[in-house]
């Protein structure tokens, strides 16, 4: 038998952990514009080249070039200016929230507020999101009033979770946004369901699938891709990028595939990449797939490529693990910065009216939260009943239930 | 009364529901153009069409996450799970969504949901051929559990848990699809032609979830069983001359209590039978209820005739199902007890 | 002897069986470079490399199924599931790989391999990050199940499992990590360095798996409780002045079953307390074997205090909660009964 | 809104189910000898068209033909010739016995003896493999005795396994053969482990995984997938495909992905497409792949691309599902008649000396049988005894259980 060289586990590193510097210089995104656009009846095999590139829209002038611009009208960006900035401001008032005992937990979008604030403007009524805690502008953009996200926060009194769920694991049926699990995953072969649901009833309506860089480990993911790519689901699977899961970098789960949009190529399904800080770009790719799933054409993969700002959740410090200055290097840029920057280039807005807009939303989410916590926070004033907690497990309550509420005392 | 199989009147109650309500959605793993390896769903893709009838991958967390989102959406999907033994990479769909949705989105969302599964042993059948599950959902709130013995009773509960508004385990005692059988194995098969509850109205007709059957009255001791193990009871009690009051559970989750205090208090003995496996397997939980509810009427201790704490053998099928004998000792035991 | 947390205690514990024993890895998601999100892991990593402690891609299957590959290899890996809540992806590799293997292959390839896991509430986790899914552990032959309360039980049975030659689930009342906790969610927190098993002997030993602790002597009744119910049980038994002895299980399979039988023949009344869904819950085992083993001392049924079949809610934390008031009153409950 | 189109379910079907002609005609594949051999450290962005094709070595003349041939010697094919056959009887005798009611169950190997047979000469001593239940080629290539193989699908007094496993779910560890599972799946990610574990080690052993072509839909199969590519662990893994899960066409579970191979290009694992009915081509392979591992290189994905010719089990009845011809027309022929015309056109080998081997091989099988059969069979003989179903549940019986034993009496 040959001499033979011992084996050794490979195990990927970060580029850099606290101590050194981070520097993208060598990371290559293609400019805004360069990236074509298929027919939406494109063939899967002559595409696969989106999973390896980064569509982007806004250039670094601030202009809109290329083929995936569309053509928003200014009230809608506008528009969606101002849903990210809400997005923002709440996330900012409802952290300080939970820093000052009002709330157990809470979870922010900082630097990723394009993604779904963008998406939802490409749906149509009766459609469902299957999110994750990080697509709260889904809601926002969606007019969700973000006085109900506060009480869900605080789980008080005006809960329409009825104190149930963990902050930010939101629910609201009627606005396409399926109740959030706090298990990774479990909602991404869900939105295929779902979606499957709907075209076995001769509906209209599309499902939309969201899942983080991480999770895409989960075993949901791949009967997600097995079943959408099977039956065809009209369903858009979208996975957020942001490059962290807690503390654990990209490479752990996407190990030696360029991209988690490649992901998609082993099941026909067509994959794009998308600069997920570019609200244009996320809009004009969303649209895209959102109009491939409507017209039965199938399943479309998305991947996001955003940076995960903040902490995990208010339970994680990221200087253990990550450089501070990880996020100012991040080459993408801030998602409301870019959109500002193209509508004064545009002529349609001023660093004036930005600062304005800033103290409105400021004071409309201030407005919210007073009235949010006239109903109550986790701890102090109205609160769900213990009654609730016995309800809705069945839809009838079942005899033991019953028991074991009269032994509650409640 | 025509007489079916258990198979048959399984295929029947989906049958049914599927031409009653057009939301019924039926699929698994070959149960479309093949009808299932045991045929529980034959003739439903013919009828209903490729779209409410179908083959699905080998991934039972596809099927099963997939029906939660059709659930969801507003369908009823009744899906196969082709063996018990091969829920498990479907258990985190099944606990952690299909069991919480309405609670976790306070009834915006549910899950009207019924996931069907061949359970129980001797087939010889090895140990992922043979297994008994249902402790697993037992604990599960927001889950029903139901363990049909006979062909009319799983059409009417079969239906019924088709129709419910919540998620329902539905698990079928494969030794009982062609006949009863009392764990005499070296006895000749009775075929369900041959056995009153074999016959099987047709047409519509749902059994309420939650109810027990007493399958013998009885004044010496009281059995509790469900599946393959009612008729191993019956057997047991046949053949020793012990007057034992046999109460088949039907439904584990929500159980009737009712009926099982009521006849421990008058027997003030009691046996609980099942095959799985026996700590923390749902006898567990019988005895725990019984002692509780029957203290000042028991006589003796609670005791559990269950599968081995041991995987299940293919060549030992024998020794390690609880069969007459071991049923018939502990009638004896109960009632020596003073 | 220095004081340490219930983390560091378990970290003690992976570091000495790492050092002692270079077939000893440790992985899971975050556990390499940040040392787990409670830091049970911290520092390994930087002690004994990127290949003996690392982190994984967030796939419960994927680590324990490596793991049981590992395992059947010939190391000895100790794996963190982040919260047990999120252990149903890999729970088929447990029940149906690791569980079996040793039997199925007739002892030619074992599964020497633990499986650690934060469980139970009390910290406003909400239904994903408060569960105590034990029973769905204890249902299963092959495994152990262990639950320690203390640091320095913590690191004694945690090296133990770590040297066991069969699958261990580890699991670590979350709540306990910092301090023990009896339930009085409005009182200050006690620190483990003001907590006699807060002490923890320096360098290597070993717990047997199997041996449950008396924690209180009494006369009045027994409790059976183990994890953050221990010190909810003696906290009840001190505010009603009442003399129950209070058993900390320790090992849940095997059970030192010796222990429990002889106390509850002597006291006559048992109380069970766990934090989990009551119906199918480890409690029910505790409560079938108190009344089969002990059924003629028995004064009164044995009482469970137990978590309600909801799932667990956030803001109700302290309603579901199984909580001193509710188990004095078990205590006395299980007194007043003649 | 615009009028919608309703949707629709799309539900793959065969392409024949009883009562059509099964045709071939329009399957096109790539003659024997056309498709490139990399070298093993090729880059897998380079190589990503073997996942679309089929690498073929014996040509319809019977001819070995093109780079992935190998130097096998003539000794080596006709040994692998006689593995084919000793499975191939081994199965017809086994299928027999269940018949007569000699046991519960089997599964045979009809028309795949190429596969397991040639894989395992390509593996060293101490390598693992963690089969399914069709890849029995790997035992009997290794020398493993048929007679235990016997023994354990009698369930007998010789059954190493002690009567505890169903039928043909064998173990060996010292064969480096793994304790077969009847959870499909669950032994893929195990592979990836035990070859990590390997790494961690500093060995040089390498393992095998293998896996149906219905089963790569399992969880198991994408962890695999995950923890393989990002550990790069020394792994190969395969996929059988033979075109039928139980009644289920390969088509429900490969969805709108060309080809199962192509399910590694979104881990960048280099993936191969190989006529699995071809000892040659196989052979060729699964030594390139083998050889990767070996070198540290990481995982190779196999798709072996072959035919049920039986039923699926002894429970199956296939010509309710699928047409009695198409085994027959199937293009890619049957192993053994294509290794054996190789060997003739070769001058190594002759019809006469190829029936007088069918004799021989048929007589061990039989003198194997009988000697299995002296240890008795499921219902009658010498069986292992209730006590064993009590061992090794644990390395020692904790007290539960030897209460229970005490219990049954045993
Ligand atoms: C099944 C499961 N495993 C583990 C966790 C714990 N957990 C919560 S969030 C998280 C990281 C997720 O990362 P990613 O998918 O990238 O999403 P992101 O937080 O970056 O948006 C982990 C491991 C969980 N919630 N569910
Ligand atoms: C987890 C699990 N689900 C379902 C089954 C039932 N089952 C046994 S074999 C089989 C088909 C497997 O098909 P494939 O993977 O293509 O392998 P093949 O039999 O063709 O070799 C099925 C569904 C099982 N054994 N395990
Ligand atoms: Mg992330
Ligand atoms: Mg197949």
């Amino acid at each position: 038998m040959p001499e033979r060289a011992p084996l050794s586990l490979q195990v990927p590193e970060p580029e850099w952990r606290p101590g050194d510097t981070p520097d993208y210089s060598h990371v290559n995104f293609p400019p805004a514009g360069s990236v074509d656009r298929p027919p939406v009846d494109a063939n899967p095999r002559d595409i696969r080249d989106l999973a390896y590139t980064i569509i982007r829209v806004l250039n670094r002038e601030g202009q809109a070039v290329g083929p995936w611009a569309g053509t928003p009208t200014d009230d809608e960006l506008l528009t969606g200016l101002r849903h990210m900035m809400t997005l923002r401001a709440f996330d900012a008032r409802m952290l300080q929230a939970q820093r000052q005992g009002k709330t157990s937990f809470y979870m922010q979008h900082l630097g990723e507020e394009a993604i779904s604030c963008a998406f939802r403007t490409a749906l149509s009524p009766g459609d469902m999101n299957f999110p994750t805690y990080r697509q709260a502008g889904l809601l926002i953009a969606g007019g969700y009033p973000i006085k109900d996200m506060m009480c869900q926060v605080y789980s008080n009194e005006g809960d329409p979770l009825k104190g149930r769920q963990l902050p930010v694991m939101y629910s609201s049926r009627k606005d396409g946004f399926f109740s959030i699990s706090g298990n990774l995953g479990t909602q991404y072969i869900q939105a295929v369901g779902w979606a499957m649901a709907s075209a076995i009833s001769n509906d209209t309506k599309i499902a939309a699938a969201w899942i983080g860089d991480g999770s895409t480990a989960e075993n949901d993911f791949h009967a997600a891709l097995v079943f959408a790519s099977t039956y065809k689901a009209p369903v858009v699977l979208n996975i957020v990028n942001n490059q962290w899961a807690i503390s654990t970098f990209q490479g752990i789960a996407r190990g030696g595939s360029g991209t988690f949009a490649s992901r998609g190529h082993g099941f026909g399904i067509p994959s794009l990449r998308v600069d997920g800080n570019d609200y244009l770009a996320v809009r004009g790719v969303a649209s895209w797939a959102i109009e491939r799933a409507r017209r039965n054409l199938g399943p479309t993969l998305v991947e996001y490529v955003t940076y995960r700002v903040g902490g995990h959740s208010t339970s994680d410090d990221p200087s253990a693990y990550r450089l501070k200055t990880e996020s100012d290097a991040w080459p993408l840029g801030d998602p409301i910065l870019r959109l500002k920057a193209h509508l004064i280039v545009g002529g349609v807005w001023s660093e004036e009216r930005h600062k304005q807009a800033e103290a409105e939303v400021r004071d409309t989410v201030i407005a919210a939260q007073r009235e949010a916590e006239a109903l109550g926070t986790l701890h102090s004033g109205g609160h769900p009943s213990a009654r609730d907690m016995f309800e809705d497990v069945y839809a009838t309550m079942p005899p033991h239930l019953i028991r074991q509420r009269h032994d509650a005392g409640i | 009364m025509p007489h079916m199989t258990m198979v048959q009147a399984i295929q029947n109650a989906q049958d049914i529901a599927m031409e009653r309500d057009e939301k019924v959605v039926v699929f698994g793993e070959d149960v479309g153009y093949f009808g299932g390896v045991f045929r529980c769903t034959a003739g439903l893709q013919r009828k209903y069409g490729k779209t409410r009838c179908f083959d699905t991958p080998i991934s039972e967390l596809g099927i099963v996450g997939a029906a939660v989102g059709m659930a969801a959406y507003g369908l009823r999907p009744c899906v196969e799970i082709q063996f018990a033994d091969y829920m498990y990479p479907a258990y985190d769909q099944i606990v952690s969504e299909a069991a919480r949705l309405r609670y976790r989105s306070a009834g915006q969302f549910t899950c009207p949901l019924v996931i069907r599964m061949p359970t129980g042993g001797g087939i010889f059948g090895g140990q992922t051929h043979s297994q008994s599950p249902e402790a697993l959902f037992t604990h599960v709130a927001g889950l029903k559990t139901v363990v049909p013995s006979n062909p009319a009773d799983a059409k009417g509960l079969l239906i019924a848990a088709i129709e419910d508004p919540d998620p329902v385990i539905f698990l079928e005692p494969k030794r009982l699809y062609n006949g009863p059988f009392d764990g005499h194995h070296e006895r000749p098969i009775t075929p369900w032609k041959n056995h009153q509850l074999g016959e099987v109205a047709e047409g519509f007709y749902a059994l309420p979830l939650g109810q027990a059957a007493i399958r013998r009255e009885g004044a010496a001791l009281t059995v509790l069983a469900y599946g393959t193990m009612v008729y191993v009871a019956l057997s047991a009690a046949e053949e020793t001359g012990i007057d034992a009051e046999v109460i088949d559970l039907r439904t584990l989750v929500p159980l009737d209590l009712d009926t099982v205090a009521a006849s421990v208090r008058k027997t003030g003995r009691c046996v609980v039978v099942h095959e799985a496996t026996r700590t923390s397997g749902f006898g567990a939980e019988l005895a725990a209820l019984v002692q509780r509810h029957c203290f000042y009427s028991l006589e003796a201790p609670v005791r559990r005739v269950t599968g081995w704490d041991t995987p299940y053998p293919h060549a030992q099928e024998w020794d390690y199902f609880p069969g007459p004998e071991r049923v018939a000792r502990a009638f004896r035991e109960v009632l020596e007890a003073e």
